[in-house]
């Protein structure tokens, strides 16, 4: 269960959101649309706690988040196994004998990760999710790169293994993700250059 | 009102305007009386001949050097502790005005090294941490000019000096230890202040006040600046995306 | 943790990994000295034990920037802060592998290098004893100064300013006890000492050095 | 008008020229970034309010 | 190439981009020498020219992996080898970026970092001059070994291990001439071999660089 | 004008595709689909030239093709207008006036391309095509992170800049572009085992 109130998130110290509200529920999605630049990725930051907050608070259940963007600590010189191993070792948990098969890396486990072509690497990324165990998903734009046939794979990968065992995950995306989940248009919520509580508000 | 509203920034620019050229002007004062007396009516050391006369700056200079940094330290804790975004601008304000205290500590000690040790440079205690602190001071300067954001390269120079402050303490000591072991020491005493006769010793505490007084001076305007710059990119900042120049 | 420094150590081990690059740095720098000064033996004992250390000290440096920087840059440092491993011990596993792939070899490595530059004989074991305790403090102080610089692309150099300074009592201490060592001289403060900084940078280090990365990872 | 600073002129006097030096170009520097900052705050402001 | 030239040295004053670190690096290996070596004046102004030479050649090396490989990275090297530019041009402008930045100030502050070492007062001149001269050779021998290793991540130190070997011809007639300045020994010699090194690395390297970056790039 | 003819091509000495043929006119558009991991990125900078092919040729005016990828060259500390100029400046070409209207870019022209969003940096990398005056284009994935606006956007500057000029492109996506233009499907010309051409083929 993820609720959100009021919050205010800055990039660069620039307010860009304020007044961000609205709750997900255990086996919920929420997909946040809004054209580039609105603030997504600093909104899920802010969510995920990477950044603080202007304002407004994020509640979660406590170490039940996992952020994942572009940049998904993907080793290259790491075999796809071995990077899945790692990420599951530093969570405690076990890695699950069929995430392999879900994101369809069964004939890549040996292959090191920095050979993987764009659309594997990122289905590496995506399989990490389902290893480290984590409830709350907070993802940035999860399908860049990826196929139809793989968009597919991710979508079930959620709808059968994620949310039906009480996850929920929120996620920034431009594309159809073939999930049936409200959307929330982050553009009614840029700040105007009224907003308070930017780390330079003091000099204002 | 507690003491820390002072350090709003809005009123930290409202009492510290007429203070400036009050002190600049003070501070001018003490040291052109100071250093005129030191350098036309103060007679020569019986040993150091004139160059007794260097000093009114070196001393003072070597002072003021360490103060800054000092002063830098009690900023950067202030700045950690309770984010008053004034003092974390001072600091850094102050990191210039110390490398040019450091440097003219450097410079006269040298100068005045060579007729009395006969070298420009020796590895003795003093010189060597003073050396050090030097490269404290670069590095702290270097680390807020690398970082864009003004919040995170404060926090990290802030860090920065308080790690830096414990280390300097340490080789300050290595320093010491090092010298003991291998230096006969003798030729480098620097104890003749606690001799110096009241000619020499009133018009150094004159300079010593000006120099104090300066560092003050250029602290306040220094972080005035800052203010006015952090003011500037924020109302920019504001006026995105709709128009942006300059 | 354990898991974080198998990782690291065969990260290191795997193509590009930088595993035996420090030591070749170490072994060119010596060899450079004599190109420098020139070949006299007298010469070059006398200065042996200090630029051994100093040698030492530049080739740890190095190395320096890789303890968070890839890691910063693939978003796995991102991924650590938001995982059950605190921060703390992340910074000290790290600079932990970083000692085992530089320091360690660094001093295996200095007893024969020393003969290169003509190093004195009693000095061998102290010179063995200063840089097994001493290297491991580089690797922490670094750790703290990689820390720092970790969001700045390459700030490789700017490390090495932040930190060098921060180095020099464990250089003073280190090439101290090997000097002694040389001429038979009691080295325990010395080598007091220098346990004391390691002891002492280990029990605080990481935390200022997790604090630091929290900041660069907002 | 000059003392007589005897063999030691030399060290004195650069010594005196330097720190001189260093001072005023360290306050010059400072005014002169204050006044230009200043004044492009201004600019920046009066094109807020105005 | 003047486009270019005028970016990559905008690039460098921008935050982050190291201008003014080869220097501080340069002055704290100097300042570090003593601290391991020990204070005394006699052995420091004996071994000053070379370990200044050293220091000089260290400090170009630290700087090496920036001159391609943020270019690489980024993809700017693809874009600029698809470009009208002939790819021995880029390199030789990007030497020259790197001199302009690094080998430049080093050599103007060197003077300066001799009294720190007790350098012999008739050196001065002829350590300005070696300088002056060596100094771009070290960018353009570094810049062939930057290319040799743009593809691989953080080649930083395998660079250093390329590189050294080549900088050693440059560091030996380089430290020559200080030393023989130092004694009031004719220099001619030395310094015309450093010109050779030098003249010869810029007419012939950009075309092995150019050559290593084509087949990295592929 | 693109003529390949039974092109192979390899990545990290595997052969991946072979025997791949097309022609592009003057003003025309070829679209490369197929799944993740079946050679679109190989086949591009093959064609680019910045690898060599295995076998077969790849014909175009010389001089005259550019490459543009996730690593579009954007340098963080330089300006947008900065970014830009300095391409036209390496390629000897003028930048047209309407290049950062054409591509949105105007009101964030003075800000360092570092501070950009996903979606701006990629609108920028895509704007270096129109300043660098090149004919033929070989795209890999460029709406990556762009909104349904950037899209349209690039769509529109393909077509009505580029295309209308006597350009072409070679275009890798897995999104429909809202360009009518022929499309090709790789996976037919996957390499099998047998294919020729290799780097270790001698050991073969
Ligand atoms: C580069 C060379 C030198 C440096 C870096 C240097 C640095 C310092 C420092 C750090 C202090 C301490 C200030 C304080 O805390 O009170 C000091 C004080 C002093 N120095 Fe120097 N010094 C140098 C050369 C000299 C020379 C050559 C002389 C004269 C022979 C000299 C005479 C003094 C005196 C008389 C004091 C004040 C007395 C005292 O505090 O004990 N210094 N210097
Ligand atoms: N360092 C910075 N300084 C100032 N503004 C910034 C900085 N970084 C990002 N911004 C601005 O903040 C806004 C929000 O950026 P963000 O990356 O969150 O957008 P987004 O919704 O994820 O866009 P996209 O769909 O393109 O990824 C953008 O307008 C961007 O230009
Ligand atoms: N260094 C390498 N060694 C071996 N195989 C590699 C190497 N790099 C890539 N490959 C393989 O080559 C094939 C082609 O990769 P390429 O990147 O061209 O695919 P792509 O069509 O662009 O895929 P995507 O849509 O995911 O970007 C992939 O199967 C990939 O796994
Ligand atoms: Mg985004
Ligand atoms: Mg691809």
């Amino acid at each position: 269960m993820l609720t959100v109130t009021d919050l205010a998130c800055a990039r660069g110290g620039v307010p860009v959101l304020s007044g961000v509200s609205f709750a997900v529920p255990a086996g919920g999605v929420l997909i946040l649309r809004g054209p580039n630049g609105v603030g997504k990725t600093t909104l899920l930051r802010t969510l995920a706690g990477l950044q603080p907050a202007l304002s407004g608070t994020v509640d979660f259940p406590e170490d039940q988040g996992a952020y994942a963007s572009h940049a998904d600590g993907v080793k290259a010189t790491l075999t796809v196994t071995e990077n899945l191993t790692f990420w599951a070792q530093v969570h405690g948990s076990r890695m699950p004998d069929d995430i392999l098969a879900t994101f369809d890396l069964e004939t890549l486990r040996d292959r090191m990760a920095g050979t993987l072509s764009a659309g594997q690497k990122r289905r590496l990324g995506l399989a990490r999710l389902g290893v480290i165990g984590r409830k709350v998903l907070f993802l940035d734009e999860p399908t860049v790169s990826l196929d139809a046939f793989s968009v597919r794979l991710f979508a079930d990968f959620l709808r059968d293994r994620h949310l039906a065992q009480g996850g929920l995950a929120v996620i920034a995306t431009h594309i159809d993700l073939g999930i049936d989940a409200p959307e929330l248009d982050l553009t009614p919520f840029k700040a105007g250059p009224q907003t308070t509580g930017g780390s330079d508000e003091a000099f204002l | 009102m507690s003491i820390w509203e002072y350090a709003n920034p809005k009123k930290f620019m409202g009492w510290t305007a007429p203070l400036v050229p009050w002190l600049f002007g003070l501070a001018g004062a003490c040291l052109i009386v100071g250093l005129v007396w030191g350098f036309f009516l103060t007679p020569d050391d019986y040993k150091q001949g004139s160059t007794v006369k260097i000093i009114y700056l070196h001393v003072p200079s070597a002072l003021m050097a360490i103060n800054a940094w000092f002063m830098m330290l009690i900023a950067s804790l202030i700045w950690l502790v309770r984010r008053h975004h004034v003092s974390a601008l001072a600091a850094k304000a102050a990191a210039p005005v110390g490398v040019v205290m450091t440097l003219i500590a450097l410079f006269t000690g040298a100068v005045w090294g060579q007729p009395m040790w006969g070298t420009w440079w020796a590895w003795d205690p003093r010189l060597t941490s003073f050396l050090i602190l030097f490269l404290f001071y670069l590095g702290y300067i270097a680390l807020w000019a690398a970082i864009e954001d003004p919040d995170t390269a404060a926090d990290l120079t802030s860090v920065l000096c308080i790690v830096g402050s414990v280390f300097a303490v340490l080789s300050r000591y290595a320093v010491n230890f090092w010298n003991q072991g291998l230096h006969q020491g003798a030729s480098l005493s620097m104890d003749k202040a606690d001799h110096v006769a009241n000619v020499f010793y009133i018009p150094l505490l004159v300079c010593i006040a000006g120099f104090v007084l300066l560092f003050i001076a250029l602290v306040l305007l220094r972080t005035r600046t800052e203010i006015r710059v952090r003011r500037m990119s924020a109302l920019i900042a504001r006026t995105r995306p709709t128009e942006v120049t300059t | 943790m354990i898991a974080l420094l198998i990782r690291d150590l065969r990260l290191a081990v795997r193509a590009g990994g930088g595993f035996g690059l420090g030591l070749a740095f170490f072994l060119i720098v010596i060899v450079l000295v004599p190109f420098g000064v020139g070949p006299e033996a007298a010469v070059l004992t006398r200065i042996a034990p200090g630029i051994l250390w100093v040698a030492a000290l530049l080739a740890a440096l190095l190395s320096l920037d890789r303890i968070f920087a890839l890691d910063f840059e693939d978003g796995s440092l991102a991924l650590l802060a938001t995982s059950p491993l605190p921060l703390e011990g992340v910074a000290l596993v790290k600079a932990l592998a970083h000692w085992i792939t530089t320091g360690l070899p660094l001093t295996l490595a200095a007893p024969v290098l020393g003969f290169l530059l003509n190093l004195d004989g009693p000095a061998y074991p102290w010179l063995l004893a200063s840089l097994a305790l001493g290297t491991p403090a580089l690797s922490m102080i670094g750790a703290f100064g990689a820390a720092l610089t970790v969001g700045l692309r390459r700030g490789g150099l700017l490390l090495s300013l932040l930190v060098l300074p921060l180095y020099v009592p464990t250089l003073i201490f280190g090439a101290e006890v090997v000097r002694r060592g040389a001429e038979g001289m009691p080295v325990t403060t010395p080598l007091l000492m220098l346990a004391g900084i390691t002891v002492g940078g280990f029990a605080l280090l990481p935390f200022a050095a997790a604090a630091a990365l929290r900041v660069n990872l907002r | 008008m000059i003392p007589d600073l005897g063999k030691y002129a030399g060290p004195v006097l650069s010594a005196y020229g330097v720190a001189i030096v260093l001072l005023v170009g360290l306050v010059v520097v400072s005014i002169w970034r204050a006044r230009k900052v200043k004044a492009a705050l201004e600019w920046i402001e009066g094109k807020r309010n105005g």
